[in-house]
């Protein structure tokens, strides 16, 4: 890119996230794609993050509500089902545990150094339903 | 398809309608647009030929000019032909996203009824957002009656759109005094005006899929400098020679003559009135007069502001020995932005020329013809001294004491 | 009642932060902010004064910046001593307000920490927003480093609240080489800052409910251009003679000598470069140098921006030879804006000095030394022939061929 | 207001509702209030009107809704009831008859030539309440 001078860069405000033409990326996986030099794919921001969300699979409803309002784009969902966070884009916002419904959540902050299995097990348990009283 | 209108040959319309019209031609793909006096009835006319079957488009009503142009932003990026209107407090408030249409090389039509800002509120024509928009990187047209409006606008979709450009255009006109004023305005046929614009042409369209393209990055300090210096350069290079282009080929089409520099009996002036807008006609019929009287006057309205044409200025007043230059919004503590234009404009030219400045007409204030006899008898006083005989900046039309700068 | 907040007689601040502890000292009432990048500490260092009791006032978090500025025209009009801070965008979305607190004769101090504008998006430092403000109607102070920022805003509240003046003010900072780079500020103890600044004087305050007064009215063609030319009339007249009773108070109190107009070896300066912001004192640091060479090399800083002091820089200017302004704004389709308000001083002034254009530094780009010994050279060219050596207008620090206009 | 030039004004985009001092306003009502030339309350906007809103005061039940929503201060309330319609200062929005709470309203729009009499007459009845079959 620095290479380029004023007069060598394509106009307006853009940046070509393939090379070339693709077809169809929307069916290809996100670490599959060969994305150009340009994209910020390959760039990570987890140092911004001072917390970090760990997923309980075993909680988890597949509600894709994370998924829906991640704002970075960090939450994998495969098939409608959540899989995993993408920690290389991950800033840390928490917006995602924010949203998760489900009592406790199947995602929660962590401090970044916390070891995920300690945390599994330390995750507050899922009391049982009771008869409600009126 | 859209239905044709039939218009003939002269129709009776004001700058308002002379627009609305221009923009059904072009046939454009979206407007997005909120209200506001007085640029209202364009947008409102367009909505009414579009659900009458005129134009195949569509019409968004945005939450506020804010988001009416960040509409048209979007709209263009996917690759539309887009245009919109507004004046005064809604240029205000969309002038951030005017930064980013600019920024982004997005080619959009901006209809701009100039109106007055306030405090205090004020629905009358002044050129204070015209001002506002000055370093906003688009290219600024400016019409003194409805029959400039329309053709003005054909101009703007060409050479906005044209390929070396890609730069977003505004085409200017008083606040009431041409938007509400109905005059005669020479038309052409729908599929004439058209072609003289032109089919639209995308490029870099967001909804070319097979081409994804991401609009509207974040360049910091390796990459901003370069993005900003081949916009000015586009803007600099490309558009003047492209504005002539097409002044060329409407008076080809239509024997109506258009300059990137409007200059009246410029030829032998000695002392000129240089300004914009409704005035340069008023201006015209008084140096009329003056040149009965056997008087070398002349007048320069500004045609194109943006990009200043700087040298054509300079080279149409180099036989001046007075010149004047009439600023329509308050300055704020300085002199008049057009004398400033002209003082750069004509440093290091070797003119041994008096530059003095009058402001005039803000909120809706009438220019005379008895004020603008007033400008011409000072500027034949400074001619004849070869120095300002009056204080460098004057108020006319002002109700109290005379009220004058420098 | 607000605890003391002690100060070392020398601070480490960066810009921000000098900016932060002048609001606090002040006590302003009311601040109604929105952050955004670099100016955010600005309101988050005075939000945390506030919560831990050195301050007895109020903080709003607006819900855009247009928000935020209402809120402080709201709070002004009530009759309080009100301040925020914006930058960039932020300015930008601010724009339509700051005409209406002008237009409306509220006193608001604004913090600007001066940033580039999108697009494409850019958070580094350049003069943009600055520029977009400056037919606003308000006064625009401009600081070249974090000393300045404490004590122009200082000078800011003292002057603006002025019941001669009753005019908003901005005190510009650059983005980054300012607000975040923390250098020794020499302070005034709360007491003492406050007595300088004075206690706030209410005028036709809203909450005065025996005096009952509407604020914000309409005024159409028959009363607009007599408040607009009152307006222009405060800022003209009376603006600049306070601030220099300002600075006199300030020199008499700390021996910190500021000046309407920064001149800097220019008593027989024969080429000098005409800029703002940090760029002051690397130009100065660059003629320094010249001048151990025998080159009769000078600095003019601008002080004052708005009003702009026309007749103090062409007197400043008189018996150069070549002049070079440095803008850090892009000019997007003309010569710099302060080519321009440079031009128009010199204008009629019989100078026969040659006036050039460099555009710089736009995006956070830094500006070099070397750079400046390199306008500093085109200078002595242009004063040797007579006449400019160069074009017009060049780019300085930008990657690619050379580009020039003019 | 006209003799006067730029130097001769108040600063200030403001004008005086009232002249001189006045105390506790808000305990006059507006019409025994003396506004000053400048105000606009002498000033009828009633030509602005295309329909009016009538007013059934059988139908009221004073909450008040048009006196806090109406944008004109055209809503004459006084001690807590509503009177009547200040027909100088209606715009005609219709806000008022839009957030009347009441079935049917107590508010309703007219034609501008209406007669008030003839207006009530054919006012949509109150429907007898029954009860609520599940």
């Amino acid at each position: 890119m620095l290479e380029n001078g004023w007069d060598t860069f394509e106009i307006g405000s853009i940046l070509r996230p393939f090379e070339g033409s693709i077809s169809d990326a929307a069916a290809i996986l996100p670490e599959d794609r060969l994305y150009s030099k340009s994209n910020s794919f390959g760039i990570s921001v987890a140092d911004w993050r001072i917390e970090k969300p760990l997923f309980n699979k075993n909680l988890c409803i597949d509600c894709q509500f994370c998924w829906i309002y991640c704002p970075d784009m960090s939450i994998i969902s495969r098939d409608k089902k959540m899989v995993a966070v993408d920690y290389d884009h991950c800033k840390g916002c928490g917006i995602c545990v924010q949203v998760c419904p489900t009592t406790p959540k199947a995602l929660l902050m962590f401090p970044e150094q916390k070891d995920e299995e300690a945390a599994l097990s330390e995750w507050p348990k899922k009391e049982k339903k009771e008869a409600k009283e009126n | 398809m859209a239905d044709i209108f039939e218009l003939r040959d002269i129709e009776v319309w004001d700058g308002n309608m002379a627009a609305s019209h221009a923009l059904r031609q072009a046939q454009v793909d979206v407007v997005a647009a909120y209200p506001i006096t007085p640029s209202t009835p364009i947008v409102e006319n367009y909505a009414s030929f579009m659900a009458n079957g005129y134009i195949d488009g569509e019409f968004v009503m945005a939450e506020s000019e804010h988001g009416a142009m960040s509409c048209c932003i979007g709209a263009s990026a996917a690759g539309g032909r887009v245009a919109t209107a507004t004046s005064s407090q809604g240029f205000a408030l969309m002038l951030e996203t005017l930064y980013s249409a600019s920024g982004m090389r997005l080619p959009i039509v901006l209809n701009v009824v100039n109106r007055a800002i306030g405090a205090p509120l004020n629905v009358n024509g002044d050129h204070s957002d015209m001002y506002m928009g000055r370093d906003s990187g688009w290219i600024q047209i400016d019409c003194y009656n409805p029959q400039d409006v329309y053709d003005m606008n054909l101009v703007a979709f060409r050479v906005s759109e044209d390929h070396d450009i890609r730069l977003p255009a505004m085409v200017h006109q008083d606040g009431f005094m041409t938007s509400h004023t109905a005059q005669r305005v020479k038309t052409l046929s729908d599929d004439v005006a058209y072609d003289f614009i032109g089919e639209f042409k995308p490029m870099n369209d967001m909804l070319d899929l097979d081409h994804p393209v991401t609009h509207g990055v974040q360049t910091e300090e390796d990459w901003h400098f370069e993005h900003k210096a081949r916009q000015h350069h586009a803007l600099m290079s490309a558009v003047l020679p492209k504005i002539q282009e097409a002044f060329d080929g409407l008076k080809a089409l239509t024997g109506r003559e258009y300059n990137i520099v409007e200059s009246y009996t410029m030829e032998d002036a000695e002392i000129a009135i240089v300004c914009m807008g409704t005035s340069v006609e008023t201006a015209q019929e008084v140096s009329n007069e003056l040149r009965a009287q056997g008087i070398k006057a002349g007048v320069v309205g500004i045609r194109v502001f943006r990009p200043f044409p700087l040298e054509q200025i300079a080279d149409v007043l180099k036989g001046c020995k007075a010149i004047a230059t009439l600023d329509r919004s308050s300055p704020n503590g300085t002199v008049g932005a057009l004398y400033n234009e002209l003082a750069g404009a004509l440093f290091n030219t070797g003119t041994h020329a008096v530059l003095t400045n009058n402001i005039y007409g803000l909120g809706g204030r009438d220019l005379t013809k008895s004020s603008i006899h007033t400008i011409y008898r000072d500027l034949q006083a400074n001619a004849q001294a070869g120095s300002p005989t009056t204080p460098l900046q004057q108020f006319i039309g002002l109700r109290g004491p005379k009220l004058s700068f420098f």
